[in-house]
Formats: C-alpha cells, sequence, structure tokens
C-alpha cells in the first residue's frame, strides 16, 4: 500500500500551486480556480488522515468524511458567491483584471 | 512498487502537471479545462484511499457542477483582448518563492511528525462508512449542527449569488 | 473494493480506446482533400466575421448556480437517505428541516424570476 | 445443465479457471478477467447501437404511416451497417482555427462517458460488472461527464453556432439534472443502499415504481431530457439552431456522438429499469439467472419502446417551457416528495411492508394530483391575463413582468 507521506506531500504541493494561482494571476476567475485547488488539497488531506485514522480502529471511523462534506459545502458557496462577485464587476466595469477593479482606492 | 502505488503516481503528476497548467495556461477556457483534469486526478486518489464516496462526489461537484460554473464564469467575463498578454501579475516571482517556501516549510515540518513514514493499509470496506456517515451527519451528538448550518449556508450562497446576478440585470435594464 | 475500481479503471481506459481507434481506423479508409472552403467555419455559407468571441446571458450561470446548490444539498442527502431506515423520527425531520431551508431559498430565487429563461 | 441456466456466468467461469491454468500470477488472472470482461461489454455495447438504430427508424416508421428501412436484408435489418460502412469512408473535415485537442477528444469522450455507465449495472444474478458500494451515484455522476464533452466540441469548434448550441445544450442539462438527482434520493432511501446490486435486490417484494410512481415519473422524464431527444431535442432543432454543438464535425467523428446519443438512450432505458422496475427481478430468476437477463431485456425494450413512442409522438417544447418544466414543476414536486415520503417512512416504519407500500403509493398519487391541479391553476391564470391584455381591459395588464430581455 502508499505511504501517508505520498499522500502529503501531493496534497501540499497542490495547495502551493493552488496559492501561487490565487496570489499571481491577474484574472479573478483564475484566482478563484487557484482557491479550488487549494481547498481540493485540503480534501485530499483530510481523507488521508480519515485513513490513517480508521485503519487504527475497528469501530467505523467518520469524522474526517464529514468534515470533507462540510469542505464541499463551503467550496460550493465560495465559487457560487465568488464568481457571483466577479460576474457583477465585469458588467459594470468591464474588467475581470484584479488590478484594474480599484474602486476602493479612491 | 505494486500497481496501487503506480496508479497513485500516475494520477498525481497528472494532476500535479495539470494544476501548474491551470496557473500558466494563457487562455482562461484552457485553464478551465486543465482544472477538470485536476479534478479527476484527485479522484483518482481518493479511489486509491479507498474513499468511493468522495470519489464519486467529486466528479459529480466539482467536475459536474463547479468546473461548469467556472466555464460558464469564463465565457461570461470574455474580453476581446484577455487572452493576450500576461496574465499574471509582475510580482508573480515573489509569488512563487512564496508557494516554494510554504511547500518546504510544509514538508519539512511533515517530516518532524512521528507518524510521517506509516503506511496506509486497506480498508476491509468502505460500505459502512457510508451508513456511519448518515447517522452522524443527524445525530446530536454527531454533525447536526453543521448539517443544518450547511443548509442555511448553501441558501445564503444562492440568495447571496442571484441578489448579485440578478439585480444587475434590473439596473441595466432600468 | 479496490477490485471494484479496478474493473471501472479498465472499463473507461476501454471506453476511451475503443471509440479512438475507431475514428482512427476511419481515418485511414477515408479520403483527405483539404481545400480552403472546405476547411472554413460553417456560418450559412457567408465568410465569418471575428473570432468566436461569443457572449452568453448571464440566466445560463444563475442555472449553473442553482444547480450547484442543489447537487451539493444531495452529496449531504445521500448519506442521510442510506442511513434513513436506521435513523429515528427526529434525525427523519431533521433531514426534512434541510429540505425546507433549501426550499425557502428556492422559492426566492423563483420569487426572483431568476428561473425565466429570457 | 449449469450451461443452460447460466451460460454468461458458465463461460466467465470457464474463462477464468483457464487463465488460472496458464500459470499466471493471481493479480494478472484478474486483470485479464476484467479486462476480457470490459472488452467483450464495451464491444457488445457498440455493436448493440446497429440495432438499435434500426429498431428506432422502424419504430418511428410505422409511428409515421411508413415502413421504415425495408431494402437491404431481410426487413432492413442491415441498413445500419450499410450506414456504418458509409461513414467509415467519409472525410474528416477540420474547421480551421480548431483547437485540435479538444476538437478530437469531444466524441471520444462522449462516447466514453456513456459506455462507463455499463461498468456497474447488473445484467442478472451473477452478471455484475462491478458492484460498487455508490453505484447509482456513480451512474449520475458520470451521466454529468458527458456534459464535458459537448463544451469541448463546442469550443474546440471554433464556431459561434457550435458555442452556442453547446451551452444551451449543457444549460438544459445541467437543469434537468437537478430532478434526475433529487428523485434517485428516494430508490435509495427505500432500498438504504447506493449500490446498484442492492437496489435491485430490495425490490424482490415490491419495485420501486409501485412504491413511488411520481418518483419514476420525475426520474423518467429528467432522464429524457439527459438523453436530449425528442420532445427535450432543442440540441438538433435543425431549422433553429444550425444542428448545435455538433455542426462542424463530419464523418465517423458526427457519427460517434450519434452511437453516443442512441446507446446513450437506451442505456437510460437500462438504468430506469434496473432501479424502478426491479432490474433482473423476476419469477425464477435467482435460480435461473439467464431467465433474469431476459427479464431485464424485456423490461428495457418496453422502457426504450415508450421513449421512441414520445420521441414520435410528441412535439418539441419551445426552451421557455421546457425550463418552466424542469424549476417550476419536476424540482418542487421531488423536494416536496423526498419530504412527504421521508416522513411517511418515518410514521409507518413499526407497519408492516403492505401498508408501509400503500402509505407511499398514497403520498405519490396525492402529490402527483396536487402537482396537476396547481398547473391547471396557472394555466388558467395565465389565458385569464393573456385575455385581459388581449382586450385591453383590465388592470393585469401591468404585470407584464417578462420583458425581452437585455
Amino acid at each position: 500500500m502508499i505511504p501517508l507521506a505520498w499522500y502529503l506531500i501531493f496534497s501540499a504541493a497542490l495547495f502551493c500551486i493552488g496559492l501561487f494561482g490565487a496570489l499571481a494571476r491577474k484574472n479573478a476567475v483564475a484566482i478563484l480556480m487557484g482557491v479550488e485547488l487549494m481547498l481540493n488539497a485540503v480534501n485530499v488531506n483530510l481523507i488521508a488522515f480519515w485513513h490513517y485514522y480508521a485503519q487504527a480502529r475497528s469501530a467505523p471511523y467518520v469524522h474526517g468524511l464529514a468534515f470533507t462534506t462540510m469542505v464541499f459545502v463551503v467550496a460550493a458557496g465560495e465559487v457560487a458567491v465568488g464568481l457571483a462577485l466577479v460576474i457583477s464587476a465585469y458588467r459594470r466595469r468591464q474588467t475581470a483584471v484584479m488590478d484594474e477593479l480599484t474602486l476602493l482606492k479612491g | 512498487m505494486n500497481g496501487l502505488q503506480l496508479v497513485f503516481l500516475l494520477a498525481a503528476l497528472v494532476s500535479l502537471f495539470s494544476a501548474v497548467m491551470v496557473v500558466s495556461a494563457r487562455r482562461m477556457m484552457h485553464a478551465a479545462l486543465w482544472l477538470v483534469l485536476t479534478l479527476m486526478g484527485v479522484a483518482v486518489i481518493f479511489v486509491t484511499l479507498q474513499s468511493s464516496f468522495f470519489a464519486v462526489v467529486q466528479v459529480l461537484v466539482y467536475v459536474g457542477a463547479i468546473a461548469i460554473l467556472i466555464i460558464f464564469s469564463v465565457m461570461l467575463t470574455r474580453r476581446v483582448m484577455e487572452d493576450q498578454g500576461d496574465q499574471v501579475l509582475p510580482g508573480w516571482r515573489a509569488a512563487a518563492l512564496v508557494a516554494v517556501l510554504l511547500f518546504a516549510v510544509i514538508v519539512g515540518f511533515l517530516a518532524l511528525w512521528q507518524g510521517f513514514s506509516a503506511m496506509l493499509v486497506e480498508l476491509p470496506s468502505d460500505a459502512d462508512n457510508l451508513l456511519e456517515l448518515g447517522k452522524a451527519l443527524v445525530s446530536p451528538q454527531g454533525y447536526v449542527l453543521p448539517f443544518e448550518l450547511a443548509s442555511v449556508l448553501l441558501v445564503a450562497a444562492l440568495i447571496g449569488a442571484i441578489t448579485i446576478a440578478v439585480d444587475l440585470k434590473e439596473d441595466q435594464r432600468g | 473494493m479496490l477490485g471494484n475500481w479496478l474493473y471501472i479503471g479498465i472499463f473507461a481506459l476501454v471506453a476511451l480506446l475503443m471509440p479512438a481507434i475507431t475514428i482512427l481506423i476511419a481515418g485511414f479508409l477515408s479520403p483527405k482533400r483539404p481545400d480552403p472552403i472546405k476547411n472554413s467555419t460553417y456560418e450559412c455559407g457567408v465568410e465569418t466575421v471575428g473570432p468566436n468571441w461569443t457572449q452568453i446571458k448571464i440566466q445560463y450561470y444563475v442555472f449553473a448556480l442553482v444547480f450547484l446548490i442543489f447537487d451539493v444539498e444531495a452529496i449531504l442527502l445521500f448519506p442521510w437517505a442510506v442511513a434513513y431506515q436506521f435513523l429515528p423520527l427526529y434525525a427523519i425531520l431533521e433531514g426534512a428541516l434541510f429540505l425546507l431551508i433549501l426550499a425557502v431559498g428556492f422559492l426566492y430565487a423563483w420569487r426572483k424570476g431568476a428561473l425565466e429563461w429570457f | 445443465m449449469d450451461f443452460l441456466r447460466d451460460p454468461i456466468g458458465f463461460v466467465i467461469q470457464w474463462y477464468v479457471g483457464w487463465l488460472g491454468e496458464l500459470g499466471l500470477p493471481s493479480s494478472w488472472v484478474d486483470v485479464m478477467a476484467k479486462l476480457t470482461g470490459a472488452l467483450v461489454l464495451a464491444t457488445g455495447a457498440m455493436l448493440f447501437v446497429v440495432f438499435l438504430i434500426w429498431y428506432e427508424r422502424k419504430l418511428i416508421g410505422r409511428i409515421q404511416d411508413r415502413f421504415g428501412p425495408n431494402r437491404v436484408g431481410p426487413w432492413g435489418l442491415l441498413q445500419p451497417v450499410a450506414d456504418m460502412l458509409k461513414i467509415f469512408t467519409k472525410e474528416y473535415i477540420t474547421p480551421i482555427g480548431a483547437d485540435k485537442i479538444t476538437y478530437n477528444l469531444a466524441p471520444i469522450l462522449a462516447v466514453a462517458a456513456v459506455l462507463l455507465l455499463w461498468s456497474v449495472l447488473p445484467l442478472s444474478v451473477t452478471v455484475v460488472g462491478s458492484d460498487l458500494n455508490v453505484g447509482l451515484l456513480f451512474l449520475i455522476a458520470i451521466g454529468g461527464l458527458g456534459e464535458m464533452s459537448y463544451i469541448l466540441a463546442g469550443w474546440g469548434s471554433n464556431n459561434k453556432y457550435a458555442l452556442l448550441g453547446a451551452f444551451r445544450l449543457v444549460a438544459q442539462l445541467i437543469s434537468y439534472e437537478v430532478p434526475l438527482v433529487l428523485s434517485a434520493l428516494i430508490p435509495v432511501m427505500l432500498a438504504g443502499t447506493l449500490s446498484v446490486t442492492g437496489i435491485v435486490q430490495a425490490q424482490q417484494g415490491v419495485w420501486f415504481i409501485v412504491a413511488a410512481p411520481a418518483a419514476a415519473l420525475i426520474f423518467f422524464i429528467a432522464s429524457i431530457a439527459e438523453i436530449g431527444r425528442s420532445p427535450f431535442d432543442l440540441i438538433e432543432a435543425e431549422s433553429e439552431l444550425v444542428a448545435g454543438y455538433n455542426i462542424e464535425y463530419s464523418g465517423l467523428k458526427f457519427g460517434m456522438f450519434f452511437v453516443a446519443e442512441f446507446l446513450h438512450a437506451f442505456t437510460v432505458s437500462l438504468i430506469f429499469a434496473t432501479v424502478f422496475l426491479g432490474g433482473w427481478q423476476g419469477p425464477g430468476a435467482e435460480e435461473i439467472p439467464v431467465l433474469g437477463f431476459v427479464y431485464l431485456m424485456v423490461k428495457t425494450f418496453v422502457v426504450y419502446f415508450v421513449t421512441v413512442l414520445f420521441r414520435g409522438t410528441l412535439p418539441r417544447f419551445r426552451i421557455d417551457q421546457m425550463m418552466n418544466l424542469n424549476w417550476k414543476v419536476l424540482t418542487p414536486l421531488s423536494l416536496a416528495l423526498i419530504i412527504a415520503m421521508a416522513i411517511v417512512g418515518g410514521v409507518t416504519r413499526e407497519l408492516p411492508v403492505f401498508w408501509q407500500v400503500i402509505g407511499f403509493l398514497l403520498v405519490n398519487l396525492l402529490l402527483l394530483w396536487a402537482a396537476d391541479h396547481l398547473m391547471r391553476l396557472a394555466q388558467r391564470r395565465k389565458t385569464k391575463i393573456n385575455l385581459a391584455m388581449q382586450t385591453g381591459s383590465g388592470v393585469l395588464t401591468t404585470s407584464t413582468k417578462h420583458g425581452t430581455g437585455e
């Protein structure tokens, strides 16, 4: 079977790639894609730890699964509202590039 | 190295490569399609972790719904000049440095933990897990509060997003 | 458990390769005589104007949004439905409450006219 | 006698035994057996499409008072074969500026997404592809994966019409996935499992269409919409939409979308027969597995016949009518149905199965009646508004909320 370390390294790498995307991209939709990658990395971590703790017990162990479900819910809410904001900003200002959305700079 | 490890490595490589493409592709549509591939790779990784439910849910929710929503948004926010020119901010090198440093720090700290070298062994069967998850989600000792709050959160997201999107249309018309 | 998924993985490979190979074979059998008119984008015989920058309506986004919300709600309810026969009555009512809260949001979207196709 | 009772299972066992005798390690035997099974099932499904095309054309022909194909071979049986040979030798025309990878990937993915559905469906007691514990969810998720192929096709073709057609289609498909997912919750509730095999086994006494006719109806309508056929065939409304997402495809690449559509129509009937009509269940199916396969096929063909009947007799919906049917009828109805069935099931838990089923049935019929009644009321109100608007007399004329959009 697979060492736990592989999953943790994989999810750390995925998280960091997502972080880079969220920090460095200009387009707001791309930033949200980066956030989605980060949330996926979190999910991989949660499920890996769920497996790690489940294999040590005989009774069913579901805490990791319940957490992952909630991450799915949060990811859905985040992407729905985030994209609605981006679309709204685009339709008002005709741009989805974050640097040009400088309304608050005054 | 056994077959399962091979599958894991393939899936991990595919999803990491396409994740890199997501953050570096010039055309937003391509980034979105690479994102789909990443999500499929993560679904395979859930399979190797013996969590069939979340593997399928990953395909259902992420590929079937979130990716479609993202693609729709890409189509809604296109501008002729958008796909040309640099897609990253001038300070992207700093961002890359932050990401690499964070990766090093995470892996470094994890390596200190004694469970880091543990092996994951095959679970007997995860059919019961779904049943237990269902019980835990609605049991007062378990997750009933997050369960109901999830509903409230979803409704809030629905109402918020529709208010933002639909009101705007009325603005433009009036 | 993993054996089931192995079958699905193999099946997925077969399902992807079979149409791919069929298309390739047909590619060998079929003639290849491209010319600029034939390869041009189909637009009722008229020259295409501009690249394919079409912008879609906001309505598509709203439908995708409601779909996403219901999909996520379904993944919370599927474990509940699996456990349904073992749940006490109050737990069933909790599931019903969950759906009722969601129905309120759905009604809001309906009243708001978000579900109309303009 | 074993062979006659279960020929497929017999052949499988013989084949696995034969592989084992070759001296391969057991894991290789497993992989080889699975590979062969997948190959046989996928090839069989692909070839089956030839028959389906004939069946459907013949049936549509009869509905429209024609003969249908009757020249090539007996009863025109070889007509689809001839069509296939022709399409094999047609040139591929790739439009300029097409995104090559996505353009070529789309038809492959369209077929693969449909074929993959066959991997979890139990065909008889002994012939079960893969008894996945989340089988039903898998079916829905893979069905959703097919949407991605339409987006790929629309985007890859570099054509405005293809792109618009693709997005229109995807908007339709994702809308109808909502009642599909919601109504799929009810068989899961009744069976207490997500595994397709488990759902079939739970229908030993009562088919779920008896216990939950409303859920079956919603599932069926949503399934027809998912395959994009008449009356939901707005994607290929030739007179209005230049055929939609597949406009730039030619030769076998176009043919693959066609194959995917026909196979999907049959597969959806198979899924419906499995989830609501008891799958392979029937008298004597446990003892004689081959009988179960026959039962399943008969049920599937009955359902498929109904879908073809729909296609042959119903006029096409307008897109706003179609969306209204989904969002204002099917989705609220399935939400109400889940709540009502959950409560009724919880209350009647102590009663014998018979009374429980009666309770479920009554709730279903009541909700169907209520939905019908509400629809009629809404229709009457709309007609009144229209009349008032035409005569220009009523105060109601101010409520013209339905603008023309942006």
